[in-house]
């Protein structure tokens, strides 16, 4: 019988197994041990595994980041919790110019193995400034990568891959994801005994001939609603690729499904002007010239900051719908 | 709660306090229980799912904002965080418009774009309402900018929780705010928490909070907020300062909130007790406490007092069916209030695309 | 006889002219006073318009930043100086969620009429962490203008209308550029009795007729002398599009000139991954679908950190030889 | 220079000044003399055109590096801002490889990625090297925190300007370094002036800026770096207080920098007087005054002072030979230290694009 687990479970689950693999890992931030986290994703861990490990943090964003990231110099693996991701905005300098750049910068001689985590996204009636999506920027600097997952089952894998990674990796979840539930292998059924899902790999969430859907995080789900619509409605065979990690990128899998389908929509939560999926229908038109039966087409958050108002926040996201109607206007 | 000095003056003779007519008193009283009375009915239909998003309730804190406010004169100004219902009712915000945003409808404050974080009145010097903890803190201070640039006798008052006071941007302001001899207030309303962590595990200090600004030559105080009176004398002192003298002052409040740090906050009877919720209502309540003072004093009865409470739950449930019955915005407006050319229809509005979906 | 003037100085008169149009304007940032600036773009206006007018900071970025936005929301124009764009990572949150979002979430009741402005460009030899080029970033985010001036001419017009925008306009000068002449001509030759350039309005800076090169900034200058070549050497007739505001976007002299040429370079100083260039190439192949004979290609700066190293740096900003070569690929 | 209380206490007789050898005494002489002739050989170098971007020299302010670094145990670490050589040569690094680093050359400590603000060197417990202005307050507070984590016993120095002090970064380290109990030394190397501004026009405070310190409940000293031995006495006592009890520390040191800010600031003579330059040169020169102490104790004559000062000046200019003959990176390293995974050829560098030209 599958096991089905909440996606914030999966993360958990992730995070408990890497703290028990690797004394180094510590996880920080904002209510993530008394109070077990903004959105209990940390459930439990620090009555697990105590304050070395699970660590309550002052609002200082910019403070307690850029102290994970000195600290991962000397080698501790940080695993920090932003709130939302959103706050991000008052620690960038120590995000992209310490943990982005000190490789860089030190002709090699340093690397900081940190993972920032937290949900990014919106639609959850926060306002403007709770609701950023920074996968684009985040994933725009090299020495930075990023990962976007959309399931249970990813979601668990990525982190665990996320953590052991060398780099720094930007981790972004979604509020509106935590609470589903999605199959994940216990790890006795696994034959490493354990779930790893390697960053820049994605995985076609869905397989079809006609068109398709590349997508991140939620996106993906929203995609695979509209291929199913497609498919019963109109008689559409989609394609749905989950790119899973933004950077590093899985072009491969994109080119291939796009060189069978000859049509693809770029569907994300990003805002659209230099989002993620400006980038992949750039990169689909230089690498498919010869095979796009039609312009590659992108569905992105509406295109003005977050609407509180929930019903018309909704609009503002992409829904099965709207990815229909774009499909439907070129196939 | 915060501990706060016992605090011996008689603030209740203060020359401000004095000043104040029996009607002034009356229309505090009523303020105060506006207030309260418009968290208890946002939170029923928060909880009847009527509201996306955090509801941040100021329940306990309401003689704080209703006190700083009362001294304000036309070019005080006032910015706050996110708890900020009760700031926006002690400037003269209708109770309709403020429920209507939480409700999310057009008729909001903010047309529903803002929600609960997001009140704003410019025309009542009422600049919000922010959600990022301190972010307001360097607008306050630009506040105060703009009066002394104008050539404005005024103060900003720029609100903030005890949590905020890690932020860095807070300390830049207050560098610049001594520096520049900037009118600003920071007002700390320490609530003893920052969400489920508890003062003494958020913030390394001596003495308070507030004295964090005597590093940098700042006047601060600490003073305890459940009382009117003592807010009102002892926050005139800051106005005076920056009236007269242009100067910035620090102030630490203590107060308390019954609720959780949102309603989302499940946790709030964990992180602390449940007797230190019961003592606070019990011994420091703002209504109770200020009730007590219209009583005594003669000025109100206890009938009176309890009509006037009654009127202002009336006139937050009618604010409720106000808002229930608004309109939701509609569609279009997701692409107004995004540019201020774009929304006047300029000349500069008309060259270039401003929007990219497509 | 026409007037060559600085970059620098074009900026300078743009300055000027508006604190003496306006007693709501004020300069303001680190060293923009008493010592001039940095980069001598303020020279002598602090003895010209006294303590009010231009005004020293402190290095505190996010709380002078957040200064001016707080009074331009009190009707202050204020014209902020980052000493360098790449400190806009400490104001972060100030700049976007404070200029950026303020008047969305008050339903319109605010306005941020205010200009942050300073270089933003790699090729200086001054590291990764100095040579952010954020012109993407800014104008990902819906509220937020983005301007980037590639002549002392078009710097000194688009100032002025920057100044006088009533919504927050990020405003990209370039090190290299500041010495750079240019003809500007002085207010007395004008019709207008003065120089104005309204945003959201590309120049074609060269017709051409078999391959257009989109870009901005110094970049434009790049292209302009791939050009040369490109006809000299190669009798192939090209177009430079120059954007000179990045948002608004003057979309149409782009597709325009697709239209003509029927084939694109966008080229920037951008990082690729969601750079600008993204953003145009994917706007091009949707709306010139048909139009294209080949692929949009992209040069932008290579995608790794800024090399301290002068001559390796410049290798990594686009220079007309790569172009060249890309052109050639496809005409 | 910055205003600092002359100090009375006999700085040479501290235990930790009475533990020096001879040969440390010379070491530490030799030390001063080899950042001060390996910055005027760089300063030529630079005007010569031979390097890129900005030249931030340390002349004048040896004493406090050289000072710091050599309480330095095994577990103790160092990091800077921008202005980061003495540092750099202080704790080991070799002349060559900081040379050719400005030079730009593969052979630099960075491979010419970093350039004069970016020195690292990490086998000698120095983390560099940064450019944001207190961008590496809160990285010396994880060094401090790794330190804690392992469990061993070490200190982690971080040096910063004056400037420095206004960014907010810094003030979140403070709060955490003081909550955390974490091992971290803030020196504030206290120049006079960020820039062309004087501290009076940048900073408000009271008595000096590390009291900013106290607002945290953080121990803090101010003294007065020009004399290696009251830099060596005063700053032990951090050490120790990291050492032993796990507590930060903020130190105020105040010093002077003879040249602009950077060499292509012009304007450096502008902003302060000849006056103030010359008098400092010849009453306060870090060189001078160690030497000085050297003769006097009867450790060096004249001659043999003279003599290693021209052994720093040969080593320096042999560095710029060094630099000069050395290779340029190659091209194809622009790729390379971007990312740990791909550099080490990993399974994990192996799915997925890492980098996007094309
Ligand atoms: C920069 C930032 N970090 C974290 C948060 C999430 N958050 C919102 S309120 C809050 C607690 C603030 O506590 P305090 O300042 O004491 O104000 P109170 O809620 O008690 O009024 C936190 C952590 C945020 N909004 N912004
Ligand atoms: C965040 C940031 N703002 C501005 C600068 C530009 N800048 C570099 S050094 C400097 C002055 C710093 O002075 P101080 O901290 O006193 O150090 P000193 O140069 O005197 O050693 C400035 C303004 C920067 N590098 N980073
Ligand atoms: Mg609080
Ligand atoms: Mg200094």
């Amino acid at each position: 019988m599958p096991r089905l687990i909440e996606y914030r479970q999966a993360i958990r689950e992730a995070l408990d197994e890497e703290l028990a693999r690797d004394p180094m890992v510590v996880l920080m931030g904002e209510e993530v041990a008394q109070y077990n986290g903004a959105y209990k994703v940390t459930q439990g861990l620090w009555e697990k595994w105590g304050d070395k490990r699970v660590v309550d943090t002052p609002i200082s964003e910019a403070g307690f980041i850029g102290m994970g990231v000195g600290a991962s110099m000397l080698g501790i693996r940080p695993v920090m919790e932003l709130m939302f991701w959103s706050f991000y905005t008052v620690a960038w300098d120590q995000i992209i110019n310490n943990a982005g750049m000190v490789r860089y910068m030190s002709g090699g001689l340093i690397n900081c193995p940190i993972v920032v985590r937290g949900p990014a996204n919106g639609g959850t009636g926060v306002g403007a400034t709770h609701s950023h999506t920074p996968e684009n920027i985040m994933a725009s600097f090299p020495g930075m990568k990023c990962v976007c997952p959309a399931t249970a089952r990813d979601a668990k894998g990525l982190m665990k891959a996320a953590i052991r990674d060398n780099d720094p990796v930007m981790f972004m979840e979604n509020t509106l994801l935590y609470g589903e539930k999605g199959e994940v292998p216990d790890n006795s059924e696994l034959p490493e005994g354990e779930l790893f899902i390697p960053l820049g790999v994605a995985e076609v969430k869905r397989e079809g001939t006609d068109l398709s859907l590349i997508a991140h995080g939620r996106a993906v789900l929203t995609c695979l609603k509209a291929a199913e619509i497609l498919e019963e409605e109109h008689g559409i065979s989609v394609e749905v690729v989950d790119l899973r990690t933004i950077r590093p990128l899985d072009e491969e899998t994109i080119f291939e499904s796009v060189r069978k389908t000859h049509k693809a929509i770029c569907v994300d939560e990003n805002k659209p002007f230099c989002g993620v999926s400006a980038q992949i229908a750039s990169s689909i038109q230089l690498h498919c010239f010869d095979d796009l039966d039609a312009p590659v087409l992108r569905v992105s958050a509406l295109d003005s900051p977050a609407f509180y108002s929930p019903p018309i926040e909704k609009l503002q996201l992409p829904y099965p719908d709207v990815i229909v109607a774009k499909a439907l206007s070129i196939c | 709660m915060a501990a706060a000095a016992k605090t011996t003056p008689k603030h209740a003779d203060a020359p401000i306090n004095k000043a104040l007519t029996r009607d002034d008193k009356i229309k505090l009283f009523r303020q105060i229980s506006r207030i309260r009375r418009f968290e208890q009915i946002s939170l029923k239909h928060y909880n009847a799912g009527k509201m996306g998003g955090f509801l941040h309730l100021y329940i306990g804190q309401e003689s704080v904002a209703v006190g700083c406010v009362s001294l304000m004169g036309p070019n005080d100004h006032v910015i706050t965080a996110y708890r900020d219902h009760g700031h926006a009712l002690a400037v003269g915000m209708g109770m309709n418009e403020c429920m209507a945003e939480l409700f999310g409808k057009k008729t909001g404050c903010s047309k529903g774009k803002g929600g609960s974080m997001h009140y704003f009145a410019p025309d009542k010097n009422y600049w919000g309402g922010h959600g990022i903890v301190a972010g307001q803190t360097p607008l306050g201070l630009g506040l105060a900018y703009g009066l002394k640039y104008k050539g404005l006798k005024g103060a900003a008052m720029c609100f903030m929780g005890d949590g905020a006071v890690n932020q860095g941007a807070f300390h830049e302001s207050l560098n610049l705010a001594a520096l520049f001899d900037l009118p600003v207030i920071y007002i700390i309303e320490n609530n003893g928490y920052s969400m489920g962590t508890s003062q003494a595990r958020s913030s390394s200090y001596t003495g308070c909070l507030a004295q964090r600004a005597e590093g940098y030559g700042i006047a601060w105080e600490q003073l305890n907020g459940e009382d009117v009176y003592e807010v009102r004398a002892r926050v005139q002192v800051a106005m005076e300062r920056a009236h007269s003298e242009s100067k910035p002052t620090v102030l630490e409040i203590a107060t308390y909130r019954y609720y959780g740090h949102s309603v989302a906050d499940a946790n709030h009877k964990k992180y602390r007790t449940k007797e230190e919720i019961e003592r606070y209502e019990r011994e420091h309540d703002p209504i109770l406490i200020w009730r007590d003072h219209m009583i005594k004093e003669g000025i109100l009865t206890d009938a009176q007092a309890t009509e006037i409470d009654q009127e202002a739950f009336k006139e937050a449930e009618a604010a409720a069916v106000f808002a229930e019955k608004s309109d939701w915005p509609d569609p279009s407006e997701i692409f107004d209030d995004v540019y201020w050319e774009v929304d006047n229809q300029t000349v500069a509005s008309q060259s270039g695309r401003h929007f990219f979906n497509d």
